[in-house]
């Protein structure tokens, strides 16, 4: 019985560890932000379903103590309840700050930005592009 | 078995502690206010783990909640009434660098004859009784299972009502700087039209 | 096991710092703290199970928490420059 | 391993050696209260670091053995009672200088040592002047 819980509690850990270190690894390599926002918020909120389970499973079958399995299970639902609510702001105010999405080749997604018009001032999608090159290369937005 | 997760603890310690290395030295890098403030934060979260790392867990929820949530707060707050960059600096920094490692080295120098980390017999851990009396004898005596929560209410509960005092004389110090009135912002030339619809629909 | 897993979280953790130090933009910077939160909450409770005593579970409850609160205390500080507006205006979306 | 014994302790003191290069080198202020809090972190973790015993749980009593038995050993919970009321009044003092900050630079319009200083030289050669005109 013990076996049999380690080695599924293992398996359910193993997954979620390569879905954390996946997203870690795509934070750093990914090229601009709303690709970096994609890989950290999806693997995090996936990463920490899968280790929790796993460690739901050692504490109640293992340790013999489910209040620590029922602490582990309200940290899901609180993840789950507020990473994508984090990452949706930090997009909303990414894209009110007129970091626009952008393709492989560099060129905008959106035609006239979505981020000019949240923005008051009206940029053409050339000056848009300008400002996220300056912004890119400042340390401020 | 015991040896080895010794090991696992002090591994866990000193990783962590090169992280708060390296966030330290990109809080002196950074120019940026509000970017050296949100890896402030960061250093509270991962300082809250190492305290969870060295057992001390009633330390954790402290820093967890008074370091990284207040502190954070406070400081943001701080920011939006002042600048959020920091000029360039003229002068050079060599005497404090000086300074700064000079004593540093003194520091380490003084560290060579001390215990290492986890010691159970060391002087601090063994020779005052102080210790092992509030472990051994805080049950009976209290009835509290949580050694700290016993010795922070009970045993030393003046220093915990001085405590207190000092808090309540900070809040007192810090409304009588402030003050409780709104407070009214200059214009500033450079907030776009919709910022400054906002602030005007604030004002009245 | 634990072990793998306290390596695993460590070596994310180290990797989301990285990006906090170097991210060009200041978002990137907030994207990786809010990571770099959720890594601290999942290397709390598997050190808890690690050193054999998972009691101490409630710690990276609060940090699940606090951490979001942050974050959106920082965002909002972005947005309006300001902790205090409680202003939502109709152009907002 | 007989090396890395004492690494905390060097960490520990590189951490508050930056705080403390922050608070003398760098001349804006908000910066020197994140290094004053810095150095303050880094004492706690001396503290906290010196009542570890290997081993050793946090210092709360497993409820199947109420008394203390040989089986199971815990921390020193001294250091941990001193470092609960000093990260509370950490904060509080942060909080009072940063209410000062916030005066300072409704008063003199910036959080710049230098300026500030160049600033009062300024009004003291001003009220100098005008004391001298009488």
């Amino acid at each position: 019985m013990e076996l049999l819980v380690d080695i599924v509690s293992g398996i359910f850990i193993l997954i979620g560890c390569v879905f954390m270190v996946g997203g870690a690894v795509g934070l750093i390599r990914m090229p601009d932000f709303y690709t970096r926002l994609h890989a950290a918020s999806v693997t995090d909120t996936g990463g920490i379903l899968f280790i929790m389970i796993g460690l739901i499973l050692q504490a109640l079958f293992i340790f013999d103590n489910p209040m620590a399995a029922v602490k582990l299970f309200l940290v899901i639902i609180f993840i789950f309840f507020t990473a994508p609510t984090a990452s949706h702001a930090v997009a909303k105010a990414a894209l009110m700050a007129n970091i626009i999405p952008q393709c492989q080749d560099g060129k905008s997604v959106v035609d006239k930005s979505l981020a000019s018009i949240y923005h008051d001032k009206k940029l053409s999608p050339t000056d848009a592009k300008q400002q996220v090159k300056t912004v890119e290369g400042d340390d401020r937005v | 078995m015991f040896e080895d997760i010794a090991a696992i603890e002090h591994f866990v310690v000193m990783i962590l502690l090169t992280v708060l290395i390296v966030l330290t030295l990109g809080i002196i890098y950074l120019k940026d206010l509000l970017a050296a403030v949100i890896l402030s934060g960061l250093y509270s979260l991962v300082s809250a783990a190492i305290f969870v790392a060295m057992d001390a867990v009633d330390v954790a929820f402290t820093e967890a909640a008074v370091g990284a949530g207040i502190s954070t707060i406070i400081l943001l707050g701080a920011l939006s009434f002042t600048k959020r960059e920091q000029k360039p600096q003229k002068h050079n920094n060599l005497p404090a660098l000086i300074i700064v490692c000079m004593t540093g080295a003194l520091l380490i120098y003084g560290t060579l004859d001390m215990p290492s980390y986890g010691d159970g017999k060391s002087p601090a851990n063994s020779n005052p009784q102080l210790a092992q009396h509030y472990l051994q004898k805080s049950p009976d005596e209290t009835g509290v299972p949580n050694v700290v929560t016993s010795v922070l209410a009970s045993y030393r509960g003046y220093d915990t009502l001085g405590e207190t005092a000092v808090v309540f004389t900070a809040a007192i110090g810090v409304l009588s700087l402030l003050g409780l009135r709104r407070r009214r912002r200059q214009e500033d030339p450079n907030l776009t039209p919709r910022q400054r619809r906002r602030q005007q629909s604030e004002d009245t | 096991m634990y072990l793998a897993l306290v390596i695993a979280v460590l070596v994310a953790l180290v990797l989301v710092l990285t990006r906090a130090l170097l991210g060009p933009t200041i978002y990137d910077r907030m994207l990786s703290v809010n990571s770099a939160g959720t890594k601290v909450v999942i290397l709390i409770a598997a050190y808890g199970f690690l050193t054999g005593r998972p009691d101490f579970v409630d710690i990276s409850l609060l940090y699940a928490l606090i951490n979001y609160i942050t974050t959106i205390a920082v965002l909002k500080f972005f947005e309006y420059g300001d902790l205090g507006s409680g202003a939502y205006q109709e152009d907002d979306i | 391993m007989e090396f890395f014994a004492l690494y905390n302790d060097w960490a520990v003191i590189v951490l508050m050696m930056a705080g403390f290069y922050i608070m003398i080198a760098r001349h804006n202020l908000v910066k020197k209260i994140l290094g004053l809090s810095i150095f303050q972190t880094g004492i706690f973790y001396f503290y906290v670091g010196l009542g570890k015993v290997d081993g050793g749980t946090a210092p709360i009593f497993i409820e199947e053995n109420e008394k203390l038995t040989e089986a199971v050993i815990y921390s020193n919970p001294l250091p941990h009672v001193l470092i609960l009321t000093a990260i509370v009044v950490g904060v509080a003092t942060m909080a009072v200088g940063l209410a000062l900050i916030v005066r300072i630079y409704e008063k003199y319009g910036s959080i710049e040592e230098d300026e500030i200083q160049a600033i009062d030289e300024q009004e003291q050669i001003n009220d100098h002047n005008g004391h001298a005109d009488h």
